[in-house]
């Protein structure tokens, strides 16, 4: 972790989206700028979208210079503001290695998760943005409400349902079948995918990759038997054939998982039962 | 929470943009058809009706409105196509890239076909 | 400030959101774009290419051009078959958008049925036109006729 | 304050707290309280599996179990225990695989098993295969399959709430108890983070599963939410904690960043080299070589660093070298943590070998409990309804080291337990009074920190607290370094009593809670200390260096720390022992 802070230089220009930009705040240690080789650490510039509800009505842009090293992370540095700078600065963060789904939000205009962007990988010899995933109402600074977004999740019934007595050993499954839906159980529920779908922003009311993923998991899981009545629900107007393949989600989801596939397969399940 | 002022745009890559085209094509061509099938209608009244409306299409200005039409045809149709694969295609969601830029190839080739051949018939005096 | 914390939501409850049952309409539409879709690309291409491309392109089209497809009963079908297919595809396209982008109630329902409306004009008007069409309209300046109208 | 009424009221819904709350649900009105999202918690983080002797790829039988675990935990194992829990595991992962965990699969469809540290066959014989796993990915899929039968079963959830208080109807602090009566929980206090507001949660039972303490070291596999509240808030009411000082530091954390790559590693043929390009292990374990337990991997390799064969430029780690492993093969066992090391050190493991040094990973010690997950007040008497689960718990399993795979065992063994004892007794039992003003102290505590004037900064102190535990308190100990760390310790106390937050605003104030888990981190942190100090000894995750060997005669007995009140009006720690439950295993030497 850094542990300096350079001095504030960025300008009061607008900002993108056009919010005003705040004073830059002063940095509690001001230590020179500029590359110091010997350690090969380097200032960063981040610019944050803050809303504090307490204390303004609407969504500001803030910058703040921190010193980063090589293998830190954007998470690092937010952490930095935070501890350093800005206590105020409010943001969901736990396992801080891309595994707990805490800390999705949009970085230099895409979603990703904070803990796993390093910096160096991040330009940053330029202002880093960093903004609230989109399509969910914004709480504080980074924090949105998720609840929608589980609410979908949970609508799609994501639990193995099965008929018939429970069986006193385990089901078999063959290594073949567990293959089949291996890549949807990676979903972590960071709700980077479904809030980069322009479709979803919209207004809201559509499903959402991340839902049609955990349905997914279940569906192509040999050993259950409620993939009709899943196969159900998505099939609703807001359902899978709202989703225009616009990629974004499988670009975002920091698990690697193929949204996209899953959701065209979801699609084509539901198109062969139907003929 | 009151409405904050929108954020940056969302930096989607090609599937998004690829989208957006699709949608502006095909509502454009929409709007377009709807003129053209009143236009055609005219028929109907009269030949002199007919031509008369016709004629008015044929200044450069329309020729290059045409144009983009066919454009927004081409690029309509064959990301259409591309849609459709990967829709159906069992591996189209892992060349969507690719076919993208098969698509522009097309594209391009189409409309090298076209434009020298419809220009001159627009620009070459009639 | 709230005071309370909201009960804890019952997991399954379901969202605001407008369902429609147990249809397969979307299916069907969803289906219906990629099948008419493909059927376009030959319709429309051959279209263009007989009116901009072959001969002396756009500005060949006259009434006499017009009329003299249209005595061919392929060409009849095969302008009907794009008028209903492209009308059809493209109002249910925008009907997407509409639904994508007009968030509330009232201007979704007037949008749709202005959509609907013209649908359904451009549809009986051009399919009208199509059938009843009369290459030589016994009135009119022969020089704007096809050519078989003199024969 | 608004006022809440369950049967059952979980705190901390991860491994533990999720399969408590899947039994008590269906038997009693339950509310399960959890500062982060369920799926969030740090039980997702789990990445080489959970044991069982299901026996599927090789003889194997729950007996060996238990005798791996009490080896393991160096005999400080109460060996009744860790009988129930290897004689349950069978059922543990039959159970999760019912409710559809994606356990990878033999070639006949059945549950496949690896090999894990520790874990023998035949009392020690040879390693063998009895990890069942779910790729790299174990505790994901059993935190994600837990979380989606709650779902199921509609669990009532109250997301992003702070337990900060436990309510009970005697103040233990002050000292004894009469004996005729009974000591019981009533609630909990809790804040709820999106509005500021704080809630009292009445109960008849309640149970603690508020997970691991890891954040008192610097260099952690933990997360940062991992600040032990559960055990902090226990301790504070002046419930004892058992076997603090044992802590264990995974060999394989990521060099520098502490980011875990599991032992599976090894488990699918990893092997630890020093810049000698040595098989280090074979000289300190040499049947089990790299699959020994984790305290002497992580021994090994910090002995190989000071003794100057340590890799990189300030020779401070040890590589671990997959690359004599098939792509394939790593791609197919191991996808999460290679992409942890490509990631986060920009190595790639097909054809590198990838820094490592130990990392400080598990508490073994934490709130004593029965084996039906009763806690514990005394060596014997319990408090009536409280219960605990998971890495907050000391049932004691893991003794003075826990094995790999024994924790998401744990979870679900003694999870499921506490859940069922809880629905139980809460059926029978009378809801307590609640003691006067509940909220008065987390209120107090609260406008403390808000309304003070104080210059302390929360960063400050945890870093400097957590900089004096890597350097007195990890792999070597010694009674200066410990002594010198509980100095530091004292002193960042009396600093905490200034410290100061930025954010004075009511929602989500995550600057406020932070410098409440601060403050359970130094307590936890003075308990490790004061309780390795005092261990004159050196047995399974706790080495002193001036003590290097076992001493059975003196220290065959669990640690119990209490809070007490002390003369001058403060507080101070006393330390108190209980047996070892021994039924079958005598000690013995531990070699492997
Ligand atoms: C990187 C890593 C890898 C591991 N790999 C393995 C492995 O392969 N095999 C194995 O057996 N073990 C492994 N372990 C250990 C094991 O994962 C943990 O010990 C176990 O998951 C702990 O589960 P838990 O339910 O007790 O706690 P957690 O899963 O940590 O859950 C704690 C819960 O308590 C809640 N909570 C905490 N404080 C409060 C509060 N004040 N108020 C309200 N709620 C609160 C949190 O929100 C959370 O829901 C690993 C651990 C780590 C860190
Ligand atoms: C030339 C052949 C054509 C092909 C192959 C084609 C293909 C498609 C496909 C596959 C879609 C679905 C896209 C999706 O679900 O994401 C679509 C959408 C659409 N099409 Fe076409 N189409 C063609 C012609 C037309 C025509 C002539 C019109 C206008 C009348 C039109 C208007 C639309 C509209 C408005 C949409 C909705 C766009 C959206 O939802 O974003 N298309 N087209
Ligand atoms: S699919 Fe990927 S992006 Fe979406 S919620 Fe799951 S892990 Fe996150
Ligand atoms: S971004 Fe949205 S439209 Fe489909 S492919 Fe992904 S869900
Ligand atoms: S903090 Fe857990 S995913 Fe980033």
């Amino acid at each position: 972790m850094s542990t300096e802070i350079a001095p504030e230089t960025g300008s009061a220009e607008q900002a993108p989206g056009g919010a005003p930009v705040r004073e830059p705040q002063a940095a509690a240690v001001a230590s020179g700028r500029g590359e110091r080789p010997d350690d090969g650490s380097f200032d960063v510039t981040l610019r944050i979208r803050r809303y504090l509800p307490e204390k303004d009505a609407t969504a500001y842009w803030e910058e703040f210079t921190v010193r980063a090293n090589r293998t830190d992370r954007l998470l690092d540095a937010l952490h930095t503001v935070k501890w350093e700078i800005d206590g105020s600065l409010t943001f969901r963060r736990s396992c801080a290695h891309g595994i707990c789904g805490s800390d999705a939000m949009r970085i230099n205009g895409r979603n990703r998760l904070a803990c796993k962007a390093l910096l160096k990988d991040l330009d940053p010899a330029k202002p880093i943005t960093v903004e609230p995933i989109k399509g969910l109402p914004v709480v504080k600074d980074l924090v949105v409400d998720m609840e929608p977004f589980f609410a979908s999740y949970r609508e799609v019934m994501p639990f193995l349902i099965t008929g018939g007595n429970t069986p006193s050993a385990e089901r078999r499954q063959s290594p073949e079948d567990r293959a089949r839906y291996d890549d949807t159980t990676k979903c972590i529920l960071c709700a980077a995918c479904t809030s980069s779908c322009p479709v979803f922003w919209n207004d809201g009311q559509y499903f959402g990759p991340a839902a049609i993923v955990n349905a997914h998991r279940f569906i192509f899981d040999s050993r259950d038997e409620g993939g009709a009545q899943r196969l159900e629900i998505l099939n609703d107007k807001e359902g899978v054939w709202r989703c225009r393949t616009i990629f974004n989600c499988t670009e975002a989801c920091p698990r690697g998982i193929e949204v996209t596939k899953a959701i065209q397969e979801v699609k084509r399940a539901m198109i062969t039962r139907a003929f | 929470m009151p409405e904050a002022p929108a954020g940056t745009l969302y930096r989607g890559r090609e599937g998004m943009w690829s989208w957006l085209a699709h949608r502006v094509t095909g509502f454009a061509i929409f709007f377009f058809l709807l003129v053209h099938v009143l236009d055609t209608a005219l028929v109907r009244v009269s030949p002199e009706a007919y031509n008369a409306v016709i004629g008015t299409y044929k200044n450069p200005v329309m020729g290059l409105g045409e144009a983009g039409l066919v454009a927004a045809v081409v690029y309509h149709a064959f990301n259409g196509i591309r849609i459709t694969l990967i829709d159906f295609w069992s591996k189209g969601t892992r060349y969507q890239r690719v076919m993208l830029w098969i698509v522009i190839g097309l594209f391009v080739v189409t409309m090298a076909g076209f434009l020298p051949r419809h220009l001159g018939n627009v620009f070459g005096g009639h | 400030m709230a005071v309370s914390i909201e009960a804890p939501r019952a997991p399954r409850t379901r969202t605001t959101r407008r369902t429609t049952g147990r249809t397969n309409y979307e299916l069907y539409g969803w289906v219906f774009m990629r099948a008419s879709g493909v059927l376009l690309v030959v319709l429309i291409f051959g279209h263009l290419f007989m009116n901009l491309i072959d001969g002396e392109g756009i500005s060949a089209i006259d009434f006499g051009f017009v009329a003299g497809k249209w005595a061919s009963p392929l060409w009849q079908v095969w302008d009907l078959l794009m008028l209903w297919l492209a009308m059809i595809h493209g109002t249910n396209g925008v009907r997407t958008i509409i639904n994508d982008y007009a968030e509330r109630d009232g201007t979704r329902i007037v949008l749709k049925v202005a959509l609907y409306l013209a649908f359904t004009v451009v549809v009986v008007l051009g399919t009208l036109v199509i059938f009843t069409f009369d290459p030589c309209p016994p009135d009119a300046p022969a020089n704007l006729l096809p050519s078989f109208c003199t024969a | 304050m608004q006022t809440h009424q369950y049967d059952v009221v979980i705190v901390g819904a991860g491994g533990a707290g999720m399969r408590a709350a899947l039994e008590s649900s269906t038997r009693a009105r339950t509310a399960v309280l959890s500062k982060l999202y369920p799926t969030r918690s740090h039980t997702g983080a789990a990445q080489g599996g959970m044991c069982a002797a299901l026996g599927n790829v090789e003889e194997d039988n729950w007996e060996w179990h238990t005798f791996d675990t009490v080896k393991g935990g160096d005999y400080l194992v109460d060996q009744d225990a860790a009988e129930v829990m290897a004689k349950e595991a069978i059922d543990a992962v039959l159970d999760l695989e019912h409710m559809g965990l994606p356990f990878n699969r033999t070639p006949d469809g059945k549950i496949d098993q690896r090999r894990f540290g520790g874990h023998t066959r035949n009392h020690g014989e040879a390693a063998v295969r009895r990890a069942c796993y779910a790729a790299d990915r174990t505790g994901h899929m059993i935190l994600q399959t837990l979380y989606q039968q709650c779902v199921k079963q509609d669990v009532a959830f109250f997301n992003e709430v702070y337990a900060l208080d436990l309510l009970l109807t005697h103040d233990l602090m002050a000292g004894d108890v009469p004996a005729d009566e009974e000591v019981k929980v009533a609630g909990v206090v809790a804040h709820d983070l999106a509005t500021g507001e704080l809630h009292v949660f009445r109960a008849k039972s309640v149970i603690l599963a508020t997970g691991g303490a890891g954040k008192i070291y610097k260099t952690t596999s933990n997360a940062h939410t991992l600040t032990g509240d559960g055990m902090a808030l226990a301790y504070r009411k002046g419930i004892p904690l058992e076997d603090m000082e044992f802590f264990q530091f995974h060999p394989t954390g990521l060099a520098g960043l502490g980011i875990l790559l599991s032992e599976a590693a090894r488990g699918e043929g990893g092997i630890l080299r020093n810049s000698e390009g040595e098989r280090f292990m074979e000289r300190y374990a040499p049947t089990i070589k790299d699959l020994a337990p984790r305290d002497m991997v992580a021994r090994a390799m910090a002995n190989e660093v000071r003794e100057g064969r340590g890799c990189g430029p300030n020779k401070d780690y040890v590589l671990l070298d997959l690359t004599h492993l098939e792509p394939a093969h790593i791609d197919a066992k191991l996808p999460d943590i290679t992409e942890f090391a490509r990631t986060y050190l920009g190595v790639e493991p097909y054809t590198e070998p990838v820094p490592v040094y130990p990392t400080a990973h598990y508490a073994m010690g934490g709130v004593p409990t029965t084996i039906r997950g009763e806690v514990l007040r005394t060596n014997t008497a319990v408090v009536g309804g409280l219960y605990a689960a998971g890495e907050v718990a000391c049932v004691s399993v893991h003794g003075a080291n826990r094995l790999g795979t024994n924790s998401l065992l744990d979870i679900n063994v003694f999870g499921k337990r506490a859940g069922i004892a809880a629905a139980e007794y809460s059926a029978a039992a009378e809801l307590p009074e609640l003691p006067e003003s509940p909220g008065a102290a987390v209120t107090a505590l609260l406008d403390r920190v808000l309304g003070g004037d104080g210059t302390e900064k929360v960063a400050v102190l945890r870093r400097e607290l957590q900089e004096a535990m890597d350097a007195g308190a990890q792999v070597f100990r010694t009674a200066e370094s410990l002594e010198a760390t509980l100095a530091t310790i004292g002193s960042l106390k009396e600093r905490y009593a200034s410290v100061a937050v930025q954010d004075k605003g009511k929602q989500f104030n995550t600057d406020l809670l932070e410098a409440v888990e601060l403050g359970f981190l130094l307590d936890l942190a003075e308990v490790v200390v004061v309780g390795a100090l005092a261990r004159e000894e050196s047995r399974g995750g706790h080495f002193r260096e001036d003590f290097p060997a076992r001493d059975d005669a003196r220290f065959l007995q669990h640690t119990m720390a209490y809070l007490r009140q002390a003369p001058d009006g403060g507080t101070q720690v006393e330390l108190g022992a209980k047996p070892v439950t021994i039924t079958r295993y005598q000690p013995m030497e531990r070699k492997y």
